[in-house]
């Protein structure tokens, strides 16, 4: 299969689906001509013109306030939050108004709205630029989460966002944007709320989403050079989550890292945990454990950062200490 | 003394202002009386704002409103028995008893929704406004918002969003003096909300919010203007309300005098007067009127009385549209 | 010894500490003279005067945001969010700015800021006025958070976070503002990071905090009824984390049933049950359950309203369930 | 031709500007060689701004900046060798290696700090300002801030506040034409600043942001009011910058036409040319001036190289202040 740059998947799933549908239309701070800040939309003004590609002044609330009344008038608005960073400032309107909309209204109303945003640390931007916020979403009912690691699944799994009637928080890795991988030609659609299983073993299993998913495959790689079996779940829906595929996994190993770059308290792994917990108990043979970020924001220095943000050797070593015991 | 309006609307309109008077007088006393659960905020002294912009307005062009929004669905068209069913928290109610007062909506008579964020239905509406550009229907949306509304920093955004992009869309501020407690001139430098965005590009106009005609001038002058292109206008209503900020306030926040100054320009009496100055109404027509709305509001109480609560077991329906499992 | 209510005790501690030092400010809606929505800073500006207790207009990212500033700048703001709902419009100076300040800085500045806010469902008030979204900064780093479920502690708790130098959100219940209970004369402060054992019980521990303590002690009493001991701990410091109180319950009872008022997924007993798991995974004799508010936004209607959000007899029939097997 | 200015002072404040021109452009050359982490944005061309609206103040008053910081910080007084150390993420840097280019703080130089998150320090620059006024400090706040910045709500809500409370602060916006790739024209229907805000109820003023001179007055004169208790003034500077908006970007957004324009009026030359006719700079002079600056940016980066990573150790360090356990 020809192999695309998940960039590139992700703006390929863009071009198909404004050219499938007219209703879809693109939202951002400079995502038109100037292609955003890592060229995810370059050209695609070009195409479809100023109208559907817009560019809008600095003013993430309003923006995403905007997405969401028209998404609830018969546009597919996909937003582009430059970094995840920001969308803090359009907290409320994802909480407070997409997210609640249809319940609220009885189901009077959808919301076909994507929020689209690089998440994650790696490129020493510093504490304002490297947050994987997802948390919050996947900690908001009402809401789909959706954070792909493969180009192939960037691009099925944005067509799928843009395809369905709920609000997606679409999680961008900016260090996978420069990954390249098999990605099929013309439509295909991922679907919403099933994990993948990106590697199979039976000694202990590794949950992990977005970028996190290559630290699990290389921590894997080394843990089967000590003879140890690791089982690789991408997770990539966050919200709703895959809980079959979980069971089925840790059922299977009785021992379970979950990953996640983000900060460990409060995260998505403690929420994983949780289900884990309330699901496969009897299935464990030792406590299930999350890596993840300090509980720090990310700092700019890349000594620091490395420090401060998980990688293959500290997963590799949870796995390890779990078939192992510590 | 003439008027442009066909006699049956004006009547129309003035029945409409009655209705809304009683309904939310009636409404305000259940509420003293502990019979209506949750809160509410009546709009008892504007209603001149409600029906006089919604006049201005085609059947199918949207409105967006605020907390205090009885006013404006019934001058949209909605039913006072689904509304007070709403308000009681019945399954018939507009929004099968989950919405209560501060999140209506109604797509059927163009009411797009309420919210109980202050401020946050304005960017809503400016992004319907821009599905209404892009889809090219050539409907309207009028957002109706408060004086406090315009402290939040979205309300500006989409403001000036709409400028930039001339979307078709009616800023409604009805300006009644005070947000719950603060009155205009504590909380901006510039109390006039024309003013203040004087300098934000778009048109701006200042008008009596007690009569229903000057009301429905400007409103129709800013429709007229964003139907034809013309982008947005900020139409500035003062107004006052007559009643509490909620179901318990005793305004000792204000001066009785001020709120004697103001009921005498009750937006009722007013009206009232111009239309028998218009030999459109008498003393046998204002009392038929009032019973009819009597007769009305009393029919959606006993609706609302006798509707039943809504089942428990729906408590989690329509929270997503999806089809994906959950 | 005296009782007072809850929302007195917060008066309390607010007078108290403004007395004490004078770089303590007030800031938010209505909270001068009006006393703010539940009235809990009546008749403070008379003490105090209007430049200690600052009216703002209905801006909460930037009130809240200026509150940050003069909290690097000397002065200990206490700042008033009506609801807790609407600190989604502030979770950008909350996130990006107060909590990573001092870390970013390198430890160059500190943020004695304290926002307090009413959380939590009950009175039937709607989606958008009942929410409990403490989640959001308990999985924030550089967040201090508190939630006092007793008038003694409402005030002791209150105090130690304006006398704290890093951010805190503290965690008001607008139903237990209407409880009374023993609370000490004069100063005297709850120390921020430990949980209290609120009824002390062998067979389950129930880990609650805010509202849901009263409810866990209802339902304490009903298990009694039915033989089985119930521990209930008020863990009050949300982060930092009694982790040893925790860990020593549940070494007692093997048992814990983890009860929040906000929705289930992502929440605050997600992480507290990951914990539990890191922690004590092998005195557990049973998976630690949760029981937390269904995943949907808090309807308006009581009915629904009360199905949606944990209560006593939820909570007593997941704790009988660890006991006697399910 | 005089000035009211010393002499001393204008030859210090223009080798402060070529200091500032060389750091950055040395900076921005190891940037495109890859010889720094993360990424920075620089000032090339807005150097006029930085020195001039600084020198208005005295040392202890108070600077907030943006993302475009290294001119604000060098000329609040800051070292260019501490700064270059935190650009390379080094123990030495003014934060340690945390923050980088985007998150600088030096409270000693009075300069509170900047944030990656745009628009996000006016708010807290406004807070500093209402600490001066309560604490009766008569120190001044300068917030720097770009065109861009002004569509976010944040800023414009902090804006009305500083306006009603009269706080002393100069809100002083760099227009420089683009808000990255976006004409202020495009994002805004009104793209002047000053005149978008006349109407909230502050002092505007629009100033040639490439003279020293202009800008110095403008800043002087906004200052004094600030002082003086008659609130804060708006200062819009029409500036360019003559670089990319970070490190890479082609400018393809704007000609080079344009550019050339704007080149003509380098502030370095416009100011040289001036301190000629003045008589207090000649050929000589210049050329001592160009030697000591590179003397002094060589050394910072020599200081910059020479300095250790921070240690792994302290990544987690100075979250919190407090001593409450963890
Ligand atoms: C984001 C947000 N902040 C605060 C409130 C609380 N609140 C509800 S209505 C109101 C006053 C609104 O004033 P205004 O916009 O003038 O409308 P009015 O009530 O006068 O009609 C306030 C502060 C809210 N609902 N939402
Ligand atoms: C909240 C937020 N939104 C977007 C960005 C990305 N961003 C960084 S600088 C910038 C442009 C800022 O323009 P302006 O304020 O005019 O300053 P300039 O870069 O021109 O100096 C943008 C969009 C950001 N850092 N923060
Ligand atoms: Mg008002
Ligand atoms: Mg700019």
């Amino acid at each position: 299969m020809r192999e695309l740059y998940y960039s590139h998947a992700i703006r390929e799933a863009l071009e198909e689906e404004m050219e499938r549908d007219e209703c879809v239309i693109l939202l951002g701070e400079d995502l038109a001509e100037y292609g955003g800040a890592f060229k995810i939309t370059a050209d695609i003004v070009g195409r479809f013109g100023p109208e559907r590609v817009r560019n809008t002044p600095i003013s993430e609330a309003g923006f995403v306030g905007v997405a969401v009344g028209a998404a609830l008038t018969g546009l597919r608005p996909v937003v582009e939050i430059m970094f995840m960073d920001f969308i803090t400032l359009a907290m409320d309107q994802l909480i407070n108004h997409a997210a609640k909309f249809r319940y609220m209204y009885n189901g009077k109303v959808k919301v076909p709205l994507v929020v689209r945003t690089p998440a994650g640390a790696g490129r020493a931007y510093g504490p304002t630029h490297s947050q994987s916020l997802e948390r919050h979403f996947v900690a908001t009912p009402g809401l789909v989460v959706l954070a792909p690691a493969t180009a192939e699944d960037a691009k099925g799994m944005l067509k799928a966002a843009i395809r369905c009637d709920d609000p997606v928080v679409f999680v961008e890795s900016k260090v996978l944007y420069g990954r390249r991988g098999p990605v099929p030609e013309g439509d295909y659609v991922t679907p919403i709320g099933r994990a993948r299983v990106a590697r199979e073993g039976k000694d202990v299993s590794i949950l992990a989403y977005s970028r996190m998913v290559e630290e699990a495959l290389r921590a894997a790689d080394a843990l089967a050079k000590h003879g140890i079996s690791a089982e690789v779940v991408d997770l990539r829906s966050l919200a709703p989550l895959d809980l079959g595929a979980i069971a089925e996994s840790v059922s299977k190993t009785g021992r379970v890292v979950v990953v996640e770059e983000g900060n460990t308290t409060g995260g998505v792994a403690a929420e994983i945990l949780a289900r884990i917990i309330e699901e496969c108990f009897y299935d464990l043979q030792a406590p299930p454990r999350r890596v993840a970020a300090a509980d720090v924001p990310v700092p700019a220095s890349p000594t620091l950062e490395r420090t401060v943000v998980p990688d293959a050797s500290v997963i590799g070593r949870a796995a390890a200490a779990l078939v192992l015991g510590d | 003394m003439n008027t442009p309006y066909p006699p049956e609307e004006l009547l129309s309109h003035y029945r409409l202002m009655l209705l809304i008077r009683r309904f939310e007088t009636v409404l305000s006393d259940l509420f003293g009386e502990g019979l209506v659960p949750g809160t509410a905020h009546f709009c008892i002294g504007q209603e001149a704002c409600a029906v006089g912009a919604t006049a201005s307005l085609q059947a199918d062009d949207l409105v967006t409103s605020n907390h205090r929004g009885h006013g404006h669905l019934i001058a949209k068209g909605g039913e006072p028995a689904r509304l007070m069913a709403e308000l009681f928290g019945k399954s018939t109610g507009y929004c099968g008893g989950r919405s209560g007062s501060q999140h209506l909506c109604e797509l059927k008579i163009g009411f797009l929704g309420s919210n109980g964020i202050t401020g946050g239905m304005v960017a809503v509406g400016t992004g319907a406004a821009l599905s209404q550009k892009l889809l090219g229907t050539n409907r309207v949306v009028l957002s109706f918002f408060g004086d406090g509304a315009t402290g939040q920093g979205v309300l500006q955004e989409a403001l000036n969003m709409a400028a930039t992009w001339r979307l078709p869309i009616v800023f409604f501020c009805e300006n009644n003096g005070y947000a719950m407690s603060m009155p205009v001139e504590r909380a901006f430098a510039e109390p006039s909300v024309a003013r203040r965005f004087a300098g934000f590009g778009l048109s701006t106009e200042m008008v009596d919010g007690m009569d229903y005609f000057a009301v429905r001038e400007a409103a129709e002058r800013a429709v007229a203007r964003a139907r034809q292109g013309e982008g947005p206008t900020l139409v500035e209503a003062l107004t006052y309300r007559f009643c509490g900020h909620s179901k318990s306030d005793d305004c000792s926040y204000r001066t009785r005098e001020e709120e004697q100054r103001w009921i005498e320009r009750d937006p009722l009496h007013l009206m009232r007067r111009r239309l028998s100055e218009l030999g459109l109404l008498d003393v046998a027509g204002e009392e038929d009127f009032q019973r009819q709305v009597e007769a009305e509001v009393q029919a959606a109480l006993a609706y609302a009385r006798s509707s039943s609560d809504p089942d428990p077991a729906t408590a989690t329906s329509n929270l997503f549209a999806g089809t994906y499992p959950d």
